[in-house]
């Protein structure tokens, strides 16, 4: 049963320093508040995972919270590159980073496997492709019925994910809504899930295209209103494009990113 | 009227689908010209996305690949594994329209790094959806910008598979897609020759020269004995593609 | 492109003797009309593939229809045991019936493996049971990462699939809703599928927990209000648990089996 | 009042569950324990059905695995594939309440053929969810009735795996759930011996005596040194139980 908190205490409570992490969200309701709120905590030497690392990650990564990072496509979309990660990579500012990197098809059948209770994933991937040479947990193995060689990758079971929804009900009972993601995967993945959402109401009333994660595999929800900002949560506000473009120039140098780090520090979540 | 090279790539690319065709699109360059070829010859286009979004109809570009304005006109709306599994890996998918910051003779993309994997000049992206999208459909068509830079003898990384080192490759590996069938660029044309798959022009746009093609190109590259002349833009494709807005921009 | 045609013309077209066929459903929206279509068009020697036969996969194998049952749970739900597949399995009658025999687990991704375009699934299962004694498309296969040997099914993939929905729009595009079943993977792991529709409405207005299947994954859309009954179709009509009990006294007998299938084969679908 | 064994039965099963459990029910007597449980002592009880209706809470009872009423109470409704693979398989299931045509000295089921697989005396309906149900539950409670019949010294096809042929099967194959904790019949409860896996009684419903287990069990029956009495039907547990409707009948 989730028990419904402020997001301060769910992030203490929860994430812990060498803890392999992953917020989700492809595009659509990407948890930037529980992931603003684990940078104001200080928490270290984490192993953040997650399929599109974005301006969330590039923050975090800037921050300093980051040892590795699992991924399948890093950028801010639309815009260009992620500088702190690239410094990050290339000069090991403010910590070395390492990367364990994979397609999208693998990235988001590591959460099939690892939400189903199974070691590994099959799938037709990385075939002819140069991934596979600098990713260890890339394998193959054969169709016992036609002898097929096809790939495998391991499981991805992280200790936290954070996902942001659009609302809770009073017992923690979860819906979210518009593109779904790979969030109720990597939710059912993980040992703790976190979820912060716009609202909590008294009934989840249905609507189209919901994802409904049960209150029982949830171990806290947080209420965060505008919590998925500058990113978008659907039904509710759209994505804040004029922030990403200002990402770019904030993150692009060392000195306005560390003013932007003091600041977002300063505030309260 | 006149127009640029980038809007003719964008027509020329678009005039590369047909309609009722199942196009799995990347964002940027391929969005715009499936966006643009729906608008044109194309209404029953179904452009799928890797966020999930299936059949969507965005009446804007979307500035990223999970934008609300492809889950608000899709047919459906499915979750990013389905998307990889249940559509993209059986070989549903006719068309898988892709980009990259360097494609080679053989028509391998490389989204990844530029230089050494451990120690790169560039790191880019990554891989995203491409490696699974170049694999999977039934032909591969890849729009990009002609530069020396970007297209090379042997791409720094194989991020995304073309035809390999040649023409076996792809049926040796157990492939099932076509692979690469058209690279439409700012300049022209270039298609994979079907006994060595390596690419050769086989249109240059209106105004371009083979010189200047080979200037941007990395390796020697053949030229098509049928070498065709991309027809201009016509007054509604260029006015079309104009009138065609990004979300947010 | 679906094609949308009535559903003689749709049977008539896509199945025919020897395939192995599909009918899905799972106690909801159960193509009835589309089996009996099958039955008076004499189809012979077919695989029948299905999760839970009850009373169609009963009715067509008494009609003589099928050499093979592929499934995991035979019943009568609610009231007890299938006559006509008891009869054809112990004596033969009207023609002898091999039989394919899964779990419900293991036949679900069976078809995931036919949706996905894979050769195989690999789960958690048959482990310790009598099962893989006697069904050869259960195997076992190596975790290449943690060496754990998990089970391994074969994947089906039906030359023909049919469902039932609740609607099309003119386009051919499917939408069903309630319980979705193992119907999307069923549809999509088919060389061919039919579905047939309570109506076509102009627009698929959405509805909360719909399954869409576009128009270009199906050979067929045909219109047969009521096609699911006795079993139902959420938000049309009820299940009609009075014709599952009387099936019971109709199917124990070779006799009375026989007239009811000369009746149906005197009706027009 | 007076009531019959198989209300006791049914009320000893609901007893069994505790509130907040998530419990994964089959059809039939433990479908009617578990709704009974969630009427009474457990109204937090989630329920889950292999049709894909998770926490349901029918106002009915359902006479199929897949009836509507599943749906429309439902928090949750998802594919097959998915409640198998998302929801069973991981372990995250407290309770997996299974009934079965045969049940054997070590809580092993059958629900397949009586007699040989290739020429049976009787052929059952097959396995449906029961075998992985057995497997990834954490823990799994039977409910039966209690003939000779049923209660055999070793079932004729393992459709759901128990404790297999002893104390370490479990363990040894692999699987992560305890297996079959109680088996609650209309004369009593049977519970593994934490040595040995055999069913033992543990306790009788009022009015039961041992010889009477010991007639309808197919193995010498062991008794628990602390044999226990079931407690009683209260009024409440008997007008709750009786003022349940089951769809449709």
């Amino acid at each position: 049963m989730a028990k419904i908190v402020p997001l301060p205490q769910a992030v203490s409570e929860f994430v812990h320093d060498g803890d392999t992490v992953a917020l989700e969200g492809f595009t659509h309701l990407i948890p930037f508040a529980a992931g603003h709120e684990i940078i104001r905590q200080e928490r270290r030497d984490l192993t953040l995972v997650r399929m599109t690392p974005d301006l969330v990650y590039d923050q975090m990564i800037g921050a300093g919270c980051a040892a590795k990072l699992v991924f399948s496509w890093g950028g801010n979309p639309g815009v260009g590159s992620l500088h702190r990660m690239r410094d990050a990579l290339s000069s090991g500012w403010p910590a070395p980073l390492e990367i364990e990197e994979h397609s999208h098809a693998g990235m988001a059948n590591r959460y099939v496997a690892g939400a189903s209770g199974l070691p590994f994933a099959v799938l037709r991937g990385y075939v002819g492709t140069d991934l596979p040479l600098h990713t260890a947990s890339v394998a193959t193995v054969r169709c016992p019925f036609t002898g097929e060689e096809l790939a495998a990758v391991s499981a991805l079971n992280p200790d936290v994910t954070i996902v942001h929804a659009q609302r809770a009900d009073r017992a923690g009972n979860v819906q979210l809504w518009g593109i779904p993601g790979v969030q109720k995967e990597a939710v059912l993945a993980a040992t703790h899930a976190i979820v912060t959402v716009e609202e909590v109401v008294d009934v989840l009333t249905p609507v189209p295209g919901a994802v409904v994660l049960p209150t029982w595999v949830l171990a806290a929800v947080s209420v965060v209103p505008g919590g998925a900002a500058p990113s978008y949560a659907h039904g509710y506000y759209d994505r804040d494009n004029a922030a990403y473009r200002e990402w770019d120039a904030i993150s692009r140098d060392r000195g306005t990113f560390t003013a932007w780090l003091e600041k977002l520090k300063g505030e309260k979540s | 009227m006149s127009w640029t090279a980038d809007e003719m790539m964008s027509i020329a690319a678009a005039r590369a689908l047909r309609d009722g065709q199942a196009c799995f699109v990347g964002i940027g360059l391929p969005s715009k010209a499936a966006n643009l070829a729906r608008r044109l010859h194309a209404p029953g286009l179904v452009l799928i996305y890797e966020s999930g979004t299936i059949g969507t109809e965005p009446d804007e570009l979307p500035l990223s690949i999970g934008d609300g304005i492809l889950a608000d006109s899709a047919l459906a709306v499915v979750s990013v594994p389905e998307i990889f599994n249940y559509w993209l890996q059986p070989g549903r998918i006719d068309v898988g329209f892709l980009s990259g910051a360097q494609v080679d003779r053989f028509g391998n993309i490389n989204t990844t790094v530029i230089g050494p994997y451990d120690e790169p000049d560039v790191r880019l992206p990554g891989s995203g959806g491409a490696p699974e999208i170049a694999a999977s459909c039934r032909e591969v068509i890849i729009v990009m910008r002609h530069t020396l830079r970007a297209f090379v003898e042997r791409v720094d990384f194989v991020t995304s598979l073309g035809h390999g080192d040649g023409p076996d490759d792809r049926r040796t590996l157990g492939l099932r897609g076509a692979g690469p069938t058209r690279v439409i660029t700012d300049l022209g044309v270039l298609e994979p020759d079907p006994d060595t798959a390596e690419l050769v022009l086989t249109a240059l746009h209106q105004g371009v020269t083979v010189e200047q093609v080979r200037a941007e190109t990395g390796w020697p590259v053949e030229v098509s004995a049928d070498l065709m002349i991309t027809a201009a833009p016509s007054e509604q494709e260029l006015s079309t593609l104009r009138a065609m807005r990004t979300v947010g921009v």
